[in-house]
């Protein structure tokens, strides 16, 4: 079959390696003594939390109940006792309320489970309000709230959902051990939501460095209407939605735009399991599994409890092999550094990856000598160096002009820069303060209306 | 055929041999001053090309037509001047009625114009080498593209450069200067060519 | 435990600025071995006292100006070697400290230093020496080859068409120290190639423009306009240009297509110079006048961006 | 006879361009304000956008139009303030002159760092990772933003944190937008008593991230004779109004974070 | 200006080093560019420009309350204009090999920014004693920074200064820089030097303040 891919993007080529130690690893179950839940799991609204300290909870009790349309419930991971509901300073900046569940290791679940049945037979009407209720987001690192994606606006078209099995981040193989341990939930997932939103073609798209689980999704899809794989060349970022649409159908996302508008629709293979979950099961999602690698004795991939603390984790991996000099949740290109071992992990923690201080170290900024191979990886087609020079200066409206706004921040370009420049995060700050300055701007503009309106 | 092939090496002389700028020295004030900025430099160029034109034209008619019957030909200062600085004024004017949208493009250097020595020097230049009234408005026209396409590669040059991390005595002018004088280098490339 | 935190990503591509300075420098290995065998000791010390000169003035100049010291990234020795491939062999030995100061000082640092300058320091330094010393910078002899015969002062080929392609593309020519053996050159670019240093977007587009306005040209004036424009790609700086100079990332477009517009430009211009020109030889000037527009061609390319393609346009 | 030539010519092409061009004057006549130049050569002309505008032209055309304030440009001083007024024909507001003051003294050693920042030097990005380098939240980052904002050479990063020199200050306002903490406040040049720490924290969570940080534990507000200190938060605010700049306070302060400019 | 009432040793001055119309305002740069190919025509160049100056300062220093502000400009220009066209022709008869050398930049002396610039600012706001005097300096300052940039270009460029041979014969000239682009980085380079040596004094002028307070 005619392996598809997208225009530029980069090969991580010297960390093609990076995978190696984790992805013949079987995935364990781990549980740990005490999960740390907070409650800002997905991109939107947090939720609330809606136990108290001392409360007995079991697994896949709420525990903080959606804000909205934009939020989603979270639940219980493990059975015990609350021991805390305080605010933690997280990854980004102010604090997060989190949930302290204590462990009492009888793993028992909450009686009310709500199964809707097998794929076949759903009622479409059902699946969208399940997967809400059963709190999940896009397992691919996004934590884009899933029921959001799913409902569209008026008069949209959805001709396809492509599931994403890319994985094109380097370091991680939680995706690829779910698609060859679990690739009948998967399929079963995908189905679900083409049932529900009158679909009839769902494409799992694999990058061809993965032929085991090529073969093995090949397998669970056969004979499934409508459903087929789709072999990609292993590039990065080919898990990007935008270049996944692209290399899958060969359509693009308007800009500014959301899949939908190229009437295509991506699920992480890892939500379409939750799914498969939440509907055959009626099992909220309470564990996922986590690719724990780097400098760590045993390598493993983990199926955790959401909540985990790394510490734990690390533990359950043999602990570290050498000092560790920077952690970080996800794959090495867009992952998100952690301040101290104590971090819990979230719905999206697709991987913990723990780097020595040799590693770890950034090297010194440098001039730039304008070789142009920024301009070469942008898988956008934007123009790196321009657009750091605009934010450099601070000229933002520059930088908009030169389209920073389209940047998808997956740092091929600073991968590729020999000048070492902090491209990423320049281009990461000069979206934020665009961002904010069109929110004042509407702002303004809608309070100017009610002035003259009244 | 001839005459038209003699327009084209008029046109590479003007243009790159004996470029106002880089080897004629003429129009530098606004070719310092003008250029930081592709889109003004396009816009300066453009003014200039057209003053320039206009400019020739009349001095030539003011010159052969007028002071030379009169045997007045010392008065040539003068009276280029003043077609000159009317002319400019006078087209300013008119732009800014006719075409607001021109005008904002072009309006402000306008009155720049009006101490160029550009437009006085191809005036001179003209008088001095004895061109007839066709030459003297395509010497105008195409010198003074010369002078857009000087100016235009400054601004792209000068744009680059405010990204870079000049000291800070060199900052400005001086720069501007030595790279000046760098793209003359660049441009004595093509003497002989004509 | 203090953990650090640094923004994604985390891993680079091993290539850094000084490890491609590097592939240059191996890249014009072969060339400047080739012009020490062919020139002998003068071309030897020319060289060295051009590199010498140029990372002097770079140490010199960070110094005084407290900036940090970064003449480790190998940048200033390309410089100099470049400059000093680009000498007759017989020139003078100031007119080699003179251009690598000059390179150095004025083209690079006093535009910010690396990745500042919008001319090639080498190039432009040619050039400044060409117009100040055109009797020095055009008097080239032919290779002794350790040979002991005393050094005969001829014209470049350029001028009296006397060589036959095959001296042209080994190098048994006069010529200045780095450009006579093509050959050399050519190995130089392989390795840039392989090391994926450069593309072959500017050193292919360059010959080949070269090529086709030769042949252009010569179609009215020359018996033979297919060797001309053979001959016109062997001779001269034409390879050694397209290879090394015209490459030089600083001075170049940075999109692809952006580098051939100015491989063209550069091509176009060489051929026009050398037709119809005072000077026998257009590669420097070629290059400078399009390291001038190369802001232009930067600003002015269309970029096809993700997101923006037209309606209807449906795979 | 060459003169009456000369003089003649002169005179008629003066006649034919002053016709034409008051013609044209007339014909084309525009109205421009001329108040837009003289405002700008007020203004501080150092195009620093603290008034929101862009740049000293927008400004002074903002001004003439009225939309603009007076006294907007904060560089332009009071002389220039007082400039404007004249040509714009109003009275000056008062104000007293501002400087701009950093709030917080938690240098490298007094406070706590949370982990070891690595990434882009900018203080807006590493305030967005992980609640910042250091480990009290309201802490100056120490990365030096506002120092590139600052147009006038005012603001040196030492020991982690910002200091301002009060006399190149021009109370532009710059550093206060770029500080993602609002750690930098603009205050009277007169108010000298400053309570150079902004943690809302308990006396223990504050205690434990930093040094100086003030514990709200109230010594200053029991000290102070006329009442000019309030406690709100954990944090003390000294009342400009009713300060005397005694110092009582700051001699009491058992964090020292009180301090007297 | 008016305000102060400067003295007029200090209008000099001012001319010749504060406000340095070549190396601190940056104003006709087309001839200093073009004719300082060696010191002499420099000289020229710069006597020929004081001369404009100080009589169009003067004429309309006394013109000043005639003019009608509207017309100021062309006024202003015709009264240049006359100057230079006395210059032009008293050249052309007394010293016509440096009538020849100079060229086309005699009659361009109309629009050099630095005569109009001072009437504008100067002479149409001050009495004809002190414009004359501005004029003075100023052309002093611009004859100075010619005479200085032609010196180094003729030296450099030809191993003379004042037609002198200093280098020797033995002494290779750079030929580029008497041409045009020499022209350009020579000033390019001297204005940089220039802002360096005020930056330098300045900063010490400062320490010393500084120590003093």
């Amino acid at each position: 079959m005619l392996k598809k891919t997208f225009k530029r993007g980069i090969h991580p080529k010297q960390h093609r390696g990076s995978k190696r130690p984790t992805q013949d690893a079987p995935i364990e179950n781990y549980v740990s003594d005490s999960v740390v839940i907070h409650m800002a799991m997905n991109i939107g609204t947090p939720a609330t939390p809606c136990v108290k300290k001392g409360d007995q909870v079991k697994i896949g009790q709420v525990i903080g109940t959606a804000n909205g349309f934009m939020s989603v419930p979270v639940h219980a991971s493990i059975s015990g006792e609350v021991t805390a509901v305080e605010p933690i300073p997280y990854l980004g900046e102010g604090n997060v309320t989190a949930v302290t569940i204590k462990n009492d290791f009888y793993d028992t679940w909450v009686d009310d489970l709500k199964p809707l049945g097998s794929v076949e037979n759903v009622d479409p009407a059902l699946v969208i309000p399940a997967i809400r209720d059963a709190g999940i987001t896009g397992m691919g690192g996004a934590s884009f709230p899933t029921h959001v994606k799913l409902t569209f606006k008026e008069g949209a078209v959805c001709d396809t959902i492509i599931v994403n099995g890319a994985e094109c981040e380097t370091h991680l193989t939680a995706d690829h051990r779910l698609m060859l341990e679990n690739s009948v939930r998967i399929v079963d997932g995908l189905r679900a939501v083409m049932r529900a939103l009158n679909v009839e073609k769902g494409i799992i798209a694999i990058e061809d460095n993965k032929p085991d689980a090529i073969a093995a999704m090949e397998r669970a899809a056969f004979g499934r209407v409508g459903v087929r794989v789709q072999v990609l060349k292993a590039k990065y970022p080919q898990g990007g939605e935008k270049q996944l649409i692209t290399a899958v159908t060969g359509r693009q996302v308007p800009a500014g735009k959301l899949p939908i508008d190229a009437h295509v629709v991506v699920l992480n293979v890892g939500t379409c399991a939750a799914i498969a979950d939440a509907i055959i099961d009626g099992k909220p999602l309470v564990s996922r599994i986590c690719t724990v690698t780097g400098c760590v004795k045993e390598p493993k991939n983990l199926r955790i409890p959401i909540g985990t603390i790394v510490e734990d984790m690390i533990g359950a991996c043999g602990g570290f092999s050498e000092e560790p000099g920077k952690i970080f949740f996800g794959g090495a290109m867009t992952g998100i550094a952690i301040p101290n071992i104590q971090t819990p992990t979230a719905k999206s923690t697709n991987g913990v990856v723990v780097f020595n201080e040799k590693d770890a170290k950034s090297l010194d900024e440098s001039a730039c000598i304008r070789c142009g191979r920024c301009v070469a990886a942008c898988p956008v087609g934007l123009n790196p160096y321009k657009i750091k020079v605009a934010a450099d200066a601070s000229d933002f409206a520059a930088a908009e002009k030169l389209h920073v706004m389209d940047c998808m921040l997956c740092g091929s370009c600073a991968y590729m820069c020999p000048a070492r420049r902090w491209l990423t995060p320049s281009f990461r700050f000069a979206k934020d303060k665009i961002t904010a300055e069109r929110r004042a701007a509407a702002r303004k503009a809608a309070a100017e209306k009610g002035g003259n309106d009244k | 055929m001839t005459e038209q092939m003699n327009i084209l090496l008029f046109f590479v002389s003007c243009v790159l041999t004996n470029n106002f700028i880089f080897s004629r020295f003429l129009g530098c004030c606004p070719f310092l001053g003008v250029s930081n900025k592709v889109e003004t430099s396009v816009s300066m160029g453009l003014a200039v090309t057209f003053v320039m034109a206009l400019a020739s034209l009349f001095c030539y008619m003011i010159y052969n037509w007028l002071l030379v019957p009169l045997g007045i030909t010392f008065m040539s200062t003068i009276a280029f001047i003043l077609v000159i600085a009317a002319l400019v004024q006078f087209v300013e004017m008119f732009l800014k009625k006719s075409s607001p949208t021109l005008y904002s493009a072009l309006g402000i250097y306008l009155p720049l114009i009006t101490t160029n020595c550009a437009v006085l020097g191809v005036a001179t230049l003209n008088m001095n080498n004895n061109y007839d009234l066709l030459y003297s408005v395509l010497n105008g026209t195409f010198s003074a593209l010369g002078f857009t396409l000087a100016i235009v590669l400054m601004a792209g040059v000068r744009e680059r450069l405010e990204s870079s991390h000049i000291p800070e005595c060199m900052k400005g002018f001086p720069i501007t200067l030595v790279s000046a004088g760098l793209m003359a280098v660049a441009f004595m490339g093509f003497s002989g060519l004509v | 435990m203090n953990l650090r935190i640094s923004t994604a990503p985390h891993i680079h591509h091993p290539v850094t600025t000084k490890r491609l300075m590097i592939y240059v420098l191996l890249a014009l290995l072969p060339a400047t071995g080739v012009g020490i065998y062919a020139f002998g000791l003068p071309a030897l010390l020319l060289i060295a006292i051009s590199c010498l000169t140029a990372v002097l003035c770079e140490l010199i100049w960070q110094k005084a100006a407290k900036k940090p010291v970064r003449i480790s990234d190998c940048s200033a020795l390309v410089t100099g070697l470049i400059l000093a491939l680009n000498l007759p062999a017989n020139a003078p030995w100031w007119l080699a400290v003179i251009g690598s100061a000059f390179a150095i000082l004025l083209v690079k640092q006093l535009f910010g230093g690396l990745g500042d300058n919008f001319l090639n320091p080498a190039m432009a330094a040619r050039a400044v020496l060409l117009a100040s010393w055109p009797v020095h910078m055009t008097r080239y002899v032919a290779p002794t080859f350790f040979s002991g015969v005393d050094a005969v002062t001829a014209a470049t080929p350029l001028s009296t068409k006397s060589a036959e392609l095959m001296d042209l593309f080994l190098g048994t020519i006069p010529g200045c120290i780095g450009e006579v053996s093509k050959v050399a050159i050519l190995v130089g670019l392989l390795i840039l190639l392989f090391t994926r240093t450069v593309t072959w977007h500017i050193p292919f587009t360059m010959v080949a423009s070269v090529f086709v306005f030769s042949f252009l040209f010569g179609l009215g004036n020359e018996e033979e306009p297919l060797m001309f424009a053979l001959y016109s790609i062997l001779s001269g700086g034409v390879l050694f240009g397209a290879v090394f100079m015209a490459t030089d990332y600083v001075t170049t477009p940075m999109t692809p297509v952006g580098q051939m517009i100015y491989a063209a430009g550069i091509g176009l211009i060489v051929a026009v110079i050398r037709n119809f020109g005072a000077y026998p030889e257009g590669v420097t000037y070629g290059i400078l006048l399009m390291n001038i527009a190369t802001p232009l061609i930067d600003r002015f390319l269309p970029r096809k961006i993700y997101g923006y393609q037209k309606e209807g346009k449906k795979a | 006879m060459i003169i009456v030539y000369a003089g003649l010519l002169l005179g008629i092409l003066g006649l034919i361009f002053g016709g034409v061009l008051t013609f044209a004057s007339k014909k084309f006549h525009v109205e421009v304000d001329e108040r837009v130049g003289q405002i700008k050569d007020c203004l501080g002309g150092a195009n620093c956008g603290a008034c929101g505008y862009a740049g000293c032209d927008a400004f002074a055309q903002a001004v003439v139009d009225g939309k603009a304030p007076v006294n907007g440009c904060a560089p332009a001083g009071a002389k220039g303030i007082e400039k404007i007024s004249r040509i714009m024909g109003v009275e000056a507001p008062e104000g007293e002159r501002l400087v701009a003051r950093v709030l917080c003294q938690g240098e490298s050693g007094i406070a706590l760092d949370r982990y070891e920042y690595d990434g882009y030097k900018s203080c807006a990005v590493a305030a967005g990772l992980a609640g910042g380098p250091k480990a009290c939240r309201f802490a100056c980052i120490g990365l030096g933003d506002c120092q590139d904002k600052c147009k006038f050479d005012a603001i040196r990063m030492e020991n982690g944190i910002a200091h301002i020199d009060p006399d190149k200050c021009t109370a532009c306002g710059a550093c206060v937008n770029a500080c993602p903490r609002s750690v930098i406040s603009l205050m009277p040049v007169s108010q000298s008593v400053i309570v150079r720490c902004r943690n809302t924290d308990t006396a223990r969570a504050a205690r434990a991230v930093c040094m100086d940080a003030c514990i709200g534990c109230g010594r200053c507000k029991k000290q102070c004779q006329y009442d000019a200190i309030i406690v709100e938060n954990g944090l003390a605010r000294i009342d400009n109004e009713k300060c005397t700049r005694c110092g009582e306070c700051a001699a009491v302060c058992p964090c020292k974070c009180i301090v007297i400019e | 200006m008016s305000e102060e009432r400067m003295s007029l040793g200090k209008v000099i001055k001012n001319g010749i080093i504060t406000e340095n119309p070549t190396f601190r305002l940056v104003l006709g740069t087309c001839p200093t560019l073009a004719v300082t190919t060696s010191a002499i025509n420099g000289l020229g160049m710069g006597a020929a420009a004081t001369f404009v100056l100080i009589c169009s300062n003067l004429v309309i220093s006394l013109l000043r309350n005639f003019i009608p502000d509207k017309v100021r400009i062309p006024a202003f220009i015709v009264v240049i204009c006359t100057f230079v066209t006395m210059v032009q022709l008293l050249m052309q008869a007394f010293v016509p090999s440096l009538y020849d050398a100079l060229g086309i930049f005699i009659p361009l002396i109309v629009v050099n920014c630095i005569i109009l610039a001072r009437a504008e600012a100067f002479a149409s706001k001050n009495g004809p004693v002190a414009s004359a005097c501005d004029g003075l300096g100023m052309g002093m300052g611009f004859t100075i920074a010619l005479v200085i940039m032609g010196a180094i270009r003729e030296l450099i460029g030809n191993g003379s200064v004042f037609g002198m041979n200093v280098l020797g014969n033995s002494y290779e000239p750079m030929l580029l820089i008497v041409l045009a682009s020499g022209g350009f980085l020579s000033y390019g380079l001297l204005l940089g030097i220039f802002n360096l040596i005020v930056k330098k004094s300045e900063e010490k002028r400062k320490r010393k303040e500084a120590e003093a307070a």
